[in-house]
């Protein structure tokens, strides 16, 4: 029934991007219709995957598809009903939130159209991933769904960065799709058959399952933007209609994890703790490095793809802890570290497609997303503002948000290495958790900059000066994702609870002791260990609230029609503000790029600039930073040349003499007798 | 392993959360107490530290007078200030409260401490940091976005080393609860362990940093481009300058409770006896009397750092931290 | 071989409307009915084609025309394949060639010899897929080449000439060596075979293998690998393919990549079949799998060096001649491979190469007419000209890079997977030349699609239903492969590999 | 075996073959254009002589047809149609000048020294009268090519290519006494097409680079250039 449900999911977003393409050359029905199809499948893998999570009871199905002696297999259990769960949760807002945010797109139909084409088989292709059981039709899928997000990134193809943001990710994505295909190549190279089940089935020696967990890692983490994979990840993502680069943020990126999830966890089954120090030694540096990067951006939708790539390293943290737990055998421990990594992993979901949003909502009235050109958006859009700032606050890791819960739960399963055997473990488990304390904490200054420079101070620019509130669509996208935010932090116990069906079903041990004593307390391994009660800390902060609004209120009475009054802020009595004296996002970052200098290349660019009307006639000079990635000059760009040198090489050979061509030809053959004399 | 650690959980493992109603009331007014104290606590250290250079000392009860004044005031609001501008204090406030709320003061026997445990109380100094740093940003002045800059900067390198600190005391008494932390050191005599020792170094240095003290700032400057907390805080007056300035004397006093409690935990009551309790506070403050001789001490006789120079400061807290937490797994676990 | 009869009719049907055609054409051809009558009996051999495939289906492998025509699963879906790609790519042609008379390219002479030589290069393909005899095998090939010489030159630009001559010339003496390959293949024949009508006729030669004298054949085979093997466009062999791709008309480059290079595969797969008979218990050679090593040898080279290439192109024609040349490197290797697994993957690989392929010339041949040039700095923003050609364009780029779930993906998933089992440390190779070369693709094609289109471009005159039609069948193909298709690879399969995969 | 031991006919036929042989090393040797393609007619008629020769012994009548038609194209057609192009361009005293003439020979004997080596497991199977030939063939092919190497101009490189088809036919014709029917007279035709195109082409590279020097056609290429 689940599965059904499901399937159903994946036809309607197919039948999304068909009435895109049928309706071509009108835009009002079209995107109402496309939308609605879309919404309508977000909402039936939703419920689909909240019915298989509950139940914790897989369905399988074939389709006469594929191979001739492969059909296509489909699976929904709790894990996949988990992820399954993401895409609707996400989708759906996304949905709402499209819908509005397309309509600027209306007198360009030629746009319009792939742009709704494509999302509706992205989100079929995402769905599929999850459902297939077969590595061919996971191949398929998965690929699909690269395919799809590609032409989204390509949206606004007409702008350079555009351009070559899609067409690394494409590369890299076909680059990581090889390398998954590999990775079951080696699990059914020795197994009966490509179905997950004779994968699963498959004895592989260590030496093949490390191989077979290196290509996983490699192939997945290309998706999932793991340092030094992640290089495609901040081009292409903000670069994509904002309502894509959520869904690209929030769930693609999860739909990599999944696909590691089920390779290591459950195709392999046997884990080595050897893998979980490399994925927490990746997943570790990946973080700080994303934080790091995201720190120094000056565009938010940049900021935030970085935060993408920081946060997922969070999530593979929590990977590594549970390999290493399971590869000593301690499975309950394991099973916490991965609630946790699956907890965070929902919740980066919610708060990063929130965020995209918000972004999307400033690009949408105010045309810019470079934050020196923003700011005092907070006045002239409230809600936003607050949705954003929600969003913030969930994504800095602050309590009672969701953010916190779930990296709580990470801190909880790494200061259990106590009960490792093993000195060097049990040493550098703590040390990663610390490497997450500052990646935490550099997060929060994130995004205190990001919304600082956005949305307070003073407007920097004449669009920001005159950005409006965004329509009702994108607001009520927003709103459903803050709430969730807000909602996933405050209960963090029944999530807890849900996710442990999936820990059930994919390593036989859930977490019985962390809901133990009910919906208000989280107890991770006993009462006595930890507990953290986020609806108490949500209930004290609403308390904080509940003092202004009231000392608000009984002013205001007091005061009668009186304001309160306004005046010139004071500035250490340095006289009139103006929006240039402001911080800049360069500005606030200093600091941490003098202290972590060497981590990023840093071209500064200083310019004589024309001086701006009124504003007297000093010297004026432009002042900007650039930000490159100091992988893609150490890796990427090397790579490049040399594939390119070795062309050149090649090249030599095709002369354009035909005297050279006959030679060539002249010795294969003498050659070839000579050899088969 | 992994069944030894369950087992270990006794059967009253729901003890800490058993709700009486007369527990709460306990931990309610103890968390009155501590916000109360907090001027005061402030005010001795100002204290001592005029004796040390020969100024006249205000009254002890200045801060409380200066709370009262501010509190009396009518608020001005910049031009631009915004909604966050406004509820900034209230929630600044409200997260020290919190704070507060859950650190072991008197008793161990706290029912507050439940809600959470050393890592959500590093959570809620976070949580009040980012609305004052918005705060901060909000008028959009030079000096606001400067503080918020500095302060962010700041604790983003104190907080890692901060956690390894309390990582380290969990790992030993493997549990992050504080009230089962202190009971458990109290209990096990552990103060002889290496590890504490670098640990509770690293926190005092980190509690410094967290707390705006010298030598990483100076509470009591305005000069404008030294300051880190002070510039946040510069368009604020009236009811709002107090809240926030209560908040940053609770911080401290938290803070220094934490370190009394963890490091030094001898006195603290474990029963809700009048006795027990009346034991306890004269425990704790006489420990406080001398932390803050201590703290004064140290404030006169340093200079203020450089901005650049604070990182290098708390990157010997973060190397005393993680070197505790080494040391307990090298040395003393397994 | 009661049905003997009709399929007879259906195979002269076959081969004589394009044979008909020819002189037809050849003196209406410049005329506007050109067009049309050259998709005519296009469609025509298309549908004979195809009741010839029905009838071969039901009654399985039969040889006709007293030995000289022979028919099996193998084969005839390659001509139906043959007879489809020419259907369409004559359906393109007819408006594209038009256009080209228009824009003064062409003068009426050279429009009629274009539509002659197309219906000839036709006919000897299809003569080259269903004879039996090798010899005409070898005949038909080389008239291959000389039906499509003419019209590598037909522009009679300096470069289309140069690229003319060394088509004739490098074709023309690699053709040579196989025609060698034969008759040593001949000679080693008539020791065993007694009638000497009978002694290059494929079905006797396969039936007779074991008892071949395996050094003459392996010679042989040498020789035909040099011969067929520069048709197919093995690396260093290939030198011709991208000049005579590049500089012809675009119709021409769309069946040279679908067709030409399958044929001559096609011949090269034959003769294994009858290297591995003779080889595989001798005692003189060193491998029995010597054929099938040296074709994963250079189909591996040809694969490597082409997606290399790729990088460095500059022509949008060359561009995806370089790719054909990759293509049937993978596809070399894997028959070369060998085994069921390996061979249904090169069988489909061959279908959904030549579909994709062709419609991609046929794009190209609607870029390039927009653009005005063939050179891909000045092509730019197709989509916003004119999206269909820019979507068709970048799909089928797409599709032939591999990514599902077009059937090349497919295809390669089954080639993968045999080396996997057969050769794991092969696949990295295989899996660098499949990431270069799609980087080498993509970093061409996505300018000419994406972006700002120069002022003056304007759309042209496209008929874009065989690129969809291709397209959509390629995306049928890697989505499921139909079980009359199926049954139909799997019996090819088992002629070749000996055993199926079903 | 000895020479002397054959039969008369058998004798005059490996005579004939080294004959055919001897020629292509004339031709490889010799830079006139207008001698070398005299030799070429010399080379088609000797081996339409051997052709008939092997019918005759071989009393194989389909191969007198075969005789003929290497007559008729070999010797007369094709050497009447370069010819007429050189009367037309002009060429009477061109040279077609070989970059190393030694090297060029000695890779030639070479050559030959390397065919026999590789046919010899062959050579064993064969009847006595051809047990020489075939090496002959294969060295007549690979000479074929080795003039198209080492030549530059269009007209020698084509009678390259047909020396290259001469020693094809001959082994067709002393190996196996000659292809089925349909088999040779479809090659015939062949030939005869690609005589005609190579006249056509001869016009158009003439037109288009104003000479027939084709290592001047070298536009389409990959390397980079200076």
């Amino acid at each position: 029934m689940n599965l059904q449900g499901a399937m159903a999911a994946i036809g309607l977003a197919l039948l999304s991007s068909l009435l895109a393409l049928l309706l071509h050359g009108r835009p009002g029905s079209q995107r109402l219709l496309a939308f609605l199809a879309l919404g309508l499948s977000a909402a039936a893998s939703l419920v689909a995957g909240i019915a298989a999570l509950s139940t914790g009871q897989a369905e399988a199905t074939t389709l006469p598809l594929g191979l001739p002696w492969l059909a296509w297999h489909l699976r929904l259990d709790a894990l996949s009903g988990f992820f399954l769960a993401i895409i609707g949760l996400v989708s759906l807002p996304a949905a709402v939130y499209g819908w509005g945010y397309c309509r600027v797109y209306d007198d360009a139909p030629a746009r319009l159209t792939p742009m709704l084409a494509f999302t509706g088989l992205f989100v079929a292709g995402m769905q599929l991933v999850l459902l297939a059981d077969d590595a061919y039709a996971f191949m398929i899928a998965w690929e699909l769904m690269s395919l799809a997000s590609y032409f989204l990134v390509a949206s606004h193809h007409e702008r350079a960065e555009a351009r070559h943001a899609a067409f690394l990710y494409l590369l890299m994505a076909h680059a990581g799709g090889l390398a998954i295909l590999l990775s079951f190549g080696v699990l059914a190279g020795f197994g009966g058959g490509f179905d997950f089940a004779s994968l699963r089935a498959s004895p592989l020696n260590p030496l093949w399952a490390g191989v077979c967990f290196g290509l996983a890692l490699a192939g997945f983490g290309t998706k999932a933007g793991l340092v030094p994979l992640h290089i495609w990840l901040p081009e292409a993502h903000p670069v994509a209609p904002s309502h894509v680069s959520g869904l690209l943020s929030g769930v693609i990126v999860k739909m990599a994890l999944y696909g590691f999830i089920r390779v290591v966890f459950d195709l392999i089954g046997e884990v080595h703790w050897a893998w979980g120090v490399a994925v927490l030694a990746i997943g570790a540096g990946t973080a700080l490095y994303g934080v790091l990067y995201a720190l120094v951006q000056s565009d938010l939708k940049r900021l935030l793809a970085y935060s993408t790539v920081e946060n997922m390293g969070i999530v593979f943290l929590g990977l590594g802890l549970a390999l290493i737990y399971l590869g000593n055998g301690q499975v309950f421990l394991g099973a916490l570290a991965f609630v946790a990594a699956l907890f965070h992993a929902l919740n980066h979901a919610c708060f990063k497609s929130l965020l995209f949003f918000g972004a999307g909502a400033v690009l949408h009235q105010a045309h810019e997303t470079e934050l020196s050109r923003l700011g005092g958006l907070l006045n002239r859009m409230p809600w936003t503002g607050f949705l954003f700032l929600l969003g913030c606050l969930s994504i800095a890791s602050l309590p009672p948000f969701n953010g916190f819960a779930s990296e709580w739960l990470i801190f909880q399963a790494a200061l259990q290495a106590g009960s490792l055997d093993s000195g060097v473990l049990r040493a550098s488990i703590p040390v990663a958790a610390a490497v997450l304390a500052l990646t935490a904490a550099l997060s929060a200054t994130t995004f205190v900059k990001a919304y600082g420079i956005a949305f307070l101070g003073q407007a920097r620019s004449p669009h920001a000066r005159h950005a409006r509130e965004a329509d009702f669509s994108l607001r009520l996208g927003q709103a459903i994702l803050a709430l969730l935010c807000l909602a996933l932090g405050v209960l963090p116990t029944l999530v807890v609870e849900a996710l442990g069906r999936v820990s059930f079903a994919l390593l036989g041990h859930d977490l019985p002791s962390a809901t133990a004593h009910g919906w208000l307390w989280l107890t991770p391994v006993a009462a006595q260990k930890a507990s953290y009660s986020a609806p108490l800390v949500f209930a004290g902060i609403l308390l904080a609230v509940a003092a202004w609004a009231a000392v608000w209120l009984i002013l205001k009475r007091k005061r009668r029609d009186q304001p309160v009054p306004r005046v010139p802020a004071w500035d250490c009595g340095f006289g009139e503000l103006s929006p240039r004296m402001q911080y800049s996002a360069a500005s606030f970052s200093m600091p941490i790029q003098q202290i972590f200098r060497g981590v990023w290349r840093i071209r500064a660019d200083s310019q004589p600039a024309q001086p701006e009307p009124g504003l007297g006639h000093a010297a004026y000079r432009r002042y900007a930073l650039h930000v490159e990635d100091w992988l893609w000059q150490a890796l990427y760009a090397p790579l490049a040349a040399g594939v390119l040198a070795a062309a050149r090489r090649v090249a030599l050979i095709q002369t354009g003499h035909l005297r050279h061509y006959l030679l060539y030809s002249f010795f294969t053959l003498v050659l070839l007798l000579w050899l088969l004399r | 392993m992994a069944a030894s650690l369950v087992a270990a959980a006794p059967l009253d493992a729901a003890a800490p959360l058993a709700m009486n109603a007369a527990g709460w009331l306990l931990a309610l007014a103890q968390t009155a107490l501590f916000v109360a104290a907090a001027p005061l606590f402030a005010g001795w250290i100002k204290r001592v530290k005029c004796w040390l250079q020969n100024r006249q000392p205000p009254p002890l009860a200045q801060g409380y007078r200066d709370l009262r004044r501010l509190f009396a005031k009518r608020v001005r609001l910049a031009d631009q200030a915004s909604v966050v501008f406004r509820i900034a204090p209230y929630l600044v406030f409200g997260a020290t409260i919190l704070a507060a709320a859950v650190t072991p003061f008197l008793s161990v026997n706290l029912p507050t401490a439940a809600i959470t445990d050393a890592i959500a109380l590093t959570g809620f100094f976070a949580f009040a940091r980012f609305f004052l740093a918005l705060a901060g940003m909000d008028i959009g002045t030079a000096f606001g976005g400067m503080g918020s800059s500095r302060e962010m900067t700041l604790s983003a390198l104190a907080e890692p080393a901060m956690l390894m600190a309390l990582f380290t005391v969990a790992m030993v008494a493997s549990s992050t609860n504080l009230a089962t932390v202190i009971t458990s050191i109290e209990t096990q005599m552990v103060m002889t362990r290496p590890s504490l020792w670098f640990a509770a170094f690293g926190f005092l240095l980190v509690a410094v940093a967290e707390t705006g003290r010298i030598p990483v700032d100076n509470p009591a400057t305005h000069l404008e481009l030294t300051m880190i907390h002070e510039a946040m805080i510069l368009e604020y007056g009236g009811r709002h300058l107090g809240m926030l300035e209560w908040a940053a004397q609770l911080k401290l006093l938290v803070y220094a409770v934490l370190a009394i409690n963890i490091f030094n935990p001898w006195g603290i009551a474990h029963e809700d006896s009048a006795s027990a309790l009346g034991l306890a506070i004269a425990a704790m403050a006489g420990k406080l009397l001398v932390l803050g001789i201590v703290l004064a001490v140290t404030e006169t006789l340093q200079a203020k750092l450089r901005l650049f120079r604070v990182p290098v400061f708390l990157m010997l807290a973060f190397t005393l931290a993680l070197g505790g937490m080494l040391s307990f797994i090298i040395l003393e676990a397994g | 071989m009661e049905n003997a009869a009709p399929m007879m009719d259906y195979l002269l049907l076959t081969l004589g409307i394009p044979l008909a055609a020819i002189p037809l054409l050849l003196i209406v051809g410049h005329h506007r009915a050109g067009g049309h009558l050259n998709t005519l009996a296009s469609g025509l051999g298309f549908l004979a084609s195809v009741a010839m495939a029905r009838e071969v289906l039901a009654s399985g492998p039969s040889a006709h025309g007293g030995g000289l025509f022979f028919v099996d699963a193998f084969n005839v879906y390659l001509i139906v394949l043959t007879a489809f790609v020419g259907l369409t790519t004559a359906i393109f042609s007819g408006p594209y060639m038009a256009h080209e008379a228009e824009r003064g390219r062409l003068t009426a002479a050279r429009l009629r010899l274009y539509h002659g030589s197309y219906q000839g290069f036709l006919f000897t393909m299809q003569l080259a897929l269903s004879t039996n005899n090798l010899g005409v095998l070898w005949v038909a090939m080389e008239g291959a080449t000389l039906s499509t010489v003419l019209l590598v030159s037909l522009y009679r630009t300096p470069e289309s000439i140069e690229a003319a001559w060394k088509y004739f010339i490098l074709c023309g003496v690699g053709i040579a060596q196989a025609l060698f390959g034969t008759v040593l293949l001949y000679f080693a024949a008539s020791k065993v075979i007694a009638q000497p009508e009978q002694a290059l006729l494929w079905s006797e030669l396969v039936r007779v293998a074991a008892r071949l004298d395996p050094t003459t054949v392996s010679l042989a085979f040498g020789f035909l690998l040099i011969g067929y093997g520069t048709k197919v466009g093995l690396v260093p062999l290939h030198n011709w393919l991208p000049d005579a791709h590049s500089e012809g008309p675009t119709p021409m480059s769309a069946v040279l990549s679908g067709l030409l290079l399958n044929v001559a595969l096609y011949a090269l797969v034959r003769l294994k079949t009858i290297t591995d008979g003779a080889l595989a218990h001798a005692p003189t050679v060193a491998s029995p799998h010597m054929a099938g090593y040296l074709m994963m040898g250079f189909g591996l080279l040809s694969f490597l060096v082409a997606s290399l290439f790729l990088h460095r192109q500059k022509d949008i024609k060359r561009l995806f001649s370089y790719s054909s040349i990759e293509h049937m490197g993978l596809m070399t290797f894997a028959f070369g491979v060998g085994g069921p697994l390996a061979t249904f993957g090169a069988l489909l690989h061959m279908t959904v190469h030549s579909l994709t392929k062709s419609a991609i010339f046929v794009t190209v041949g609607h870029a390039s007419q927009l653009a005005g040039t063939q050179r891909m700095e000045q092509i730019r923003g197709l989509i916003a000209t004119q999206p269909a050609v820019g979507w068709g364009l970048v799909i089928g780029t797409a599709a032939i890079a591999g990514f599902p779930p077009f059937g090349v993906f497919t295809s390669e998933f089954l080639l993968l997977t045999a080396t996997m089992k057969l050769w794991p440390w092969l696949t990295l190779p295989l899996l660098l030349g499949l990431g270069l070369a799609f980087a080498g693709l993509l970093r061409a094609v996505q300018p000419m699609v994406y972006g700002t289109p120069p002022e003056a471009q304007r759309p042209v005159v496209a008929n874009m239903w065989p690129v969809l039609i291709h397209l959509a069948l390629v995306l049928w193909l890697g989505l499921a492969i139909p079980g009359v298709l199926a049954r139909w690879f799997d019996a090819a399969t088992r002629l070749i590999a000996g055993e199926g995969v079903l | 075996m000895f020479f002397a031991q054959l039969p008369i006919y058998e004798q005059a036929i490996l005579a004939l073959a080294a004959g055919v042989l001897l020629l292509s090393f004339f031709m490889l040797a010799h830079p006139r254009i207008y001698s070398v393609i005299k030799l070429f007619a010399w080379q088609g008629l000797v081996l339409a002589a051997t052709t008939a020769l092997v019918a005759f012994d071989s009393q194989t009548p389909h191969l007198y047809i075969s005789a003929v038609l290497t007559l008729g194209l070999k010797a007369v057609f094709i050497p009447w149609l370069l010819l007429r192009m050189v009367d037309k361009f002009e060429m009477h005293h061109e040279l077609d000048e070989i970059r190393r003439p030694g090297l060029t020979l000695l890779t030639a004997g070479a050559l030959v020294v390397f065919c026999y080596h590789t046919t010899l497991p062959i050579a064993e199977l064969l009847l006595a009268i051809t047990r020489n030939v075939i090496a002959i063939c294969m060295s007549v092919v690979l000479l074929g090519m080795l003039m198209l190497v080492s030549r530059n101009k269009a007209l020698t490189q084509v009678v390259g290519f047909m020396t290259l088809e001469n020693g094809l036919f001959f082994a067709a014709v002393a190996v196996t006494k000659g292809m089925p029917m349909v088999v040779e007279l479809g090659i015939a035709f062949d030939v005869l097409i690609a005589a005609v195109i190579f006249g056509v082409f001869f016009l158009h590279i003439r037109q288009s680079i104003d000479s027939l020097d084709i290592s001047r056609l070298s536009r389409l290429s990959e390397a980079e250039r200076e």
